[in-house]
């Protein structure tokens, strides 16, 4: 089981903040392939990959992270903080 | 070193008193302060911020720690806000103290680089014609090259 | 614009407080603080610093107003000191306001480059072993030159 | 006549912080050696002048900058500010 969570614009297209769920995916970009396939808010929201950024258990990772282990893997815009 | 992650306000004036009284070595302070702009027209009511809970506390510790790291600083002090806040407001600010000024110049920058584009914060702005996300800035992210990432 | 040249301590935080909430379409306010250090082994017991009356004002304010002329600033204060003061009490702050912050960093860092080297002030620390004048350091010169003097 | 300014240790070698003298010097260069010439405490305050600073009328200036209608020169050690 791994925690997913979504943030700003991520979180407000698929319409919740954080899901658990059952994966088979080897890397991130595995669980988004799995995403995106679910559902039109998930293929709206993961649609440009190049606009998102993904920590991975609370760490800035990339798409081709493994997610052995992982418990929580996160999707959010680049962040505008400061 | 203090790093505050926090939905109240805080004293901005009374945070720079108190840093800058509690670093007996240092000859140089810098502090940065972030506030929520009141655009052209006005038309800006609020400024949103979300954050990861999570993992913003420790983001912001490794990047004070990197900032220890590379510069010989006397006290690093960060506090940035999440939630609603007015125009006008006070969004987060940095604090570096050093013996030259040099030094705290260079850590206050390299803070505020990083914080910028590592940080997990999000802004979004809150107007007349309804809400917007704010979109990084390119050049926020190049400024992140003059460090060497 | 405010440039204050006196011997009276003024309160940093208050400062800071007040310059940040009179600058409303800023997001972005950097200040500096220079403070009398104590040096290693505390041998210091007052630093001394003269200045030249008729000049500094009129330095300042060219310097302040050069800072005006490169970046878009949305105000500029300037405070120092002269007289007696001792460690710990702040010596001077320069505060800068724009919209975003690279503009503030490097308008408050040419300020400071400026006063450091071409405002008439001079110091002098008196210590158990008697006094000294501070001695320019070559990186100060040295730091004017990364805006073309 | 011209008011002469001393600051820092120039003021402190020289005795005084100002005086008012008569001169024929055309430039800052020539005043110096008119007042080098008058006492040690002045030759020594003026012996590297490489180590001074001049204000001409309240602006910095070289020391070849000319004198004719200078009211005020001012002498002292490179800047400690900030």
């Amino acid at each position: 089981m791994i925690e997913v969570l979504y943030f700003a614009w991520v979180r407000e297209r698929i319409g919740l903040p954080r899901e658990r769920m059952e994966t088979g995916a080897a890397t991130v970009s595995e669980l988004v392939e799995e995403l995106r396939a679910r559902e039109p808010r998930y293929a709206a929201a993961f649609a440009d990959t190049a606009a998102l950024r993904v920590a991975v258990d609370q760490e800035l990772a990339d798409f081709d992270a493994p997610l052995a282990g992982v418990r929580e893997v996160a999707f959010f815009p680049p962040m505008t903080g400061g | 070193m203090r790093i505050e992650v926090q939905a109240e306000p805080f004293d901005y004036g009374q945070e720079c008193s108190r840093f800058t009284a509690g670093c007996g070595g240092a000859g140089a302070v810098v502090t940065f302060a972030g506030i929520v702009r009141n655009h052209a027209g006005g038309g800006l009511e609020a400024m949103e911020i979300e954050h990861y809970p999570g993992m913003t506390a420790r983001a912001i510790t490794g990047i004070a720690a990197e900032a220890r790291r590379r510069w010989h600083l006397c006290d690093v002090l960060v506090i940035h806000r999440h939630g609603v806040l007015e125009p006008g407001e006070v969004i987060m600010m940095v604090a570096t103290a050093a013996r030259h000024r040099a030094e705290a110049f260079a850590a206050a920058e390299f803070l505020m680089d990083y914080l910028k584009s590592r940080a997990p914060f999000w802004k979004k702005e809150v107007g007349r014609a309804g809400s917007t996300w704010v979109e990084a800035r390119d050049a926020d992210e190049a400024a992140l090259d003059r460090w060497g990432k």
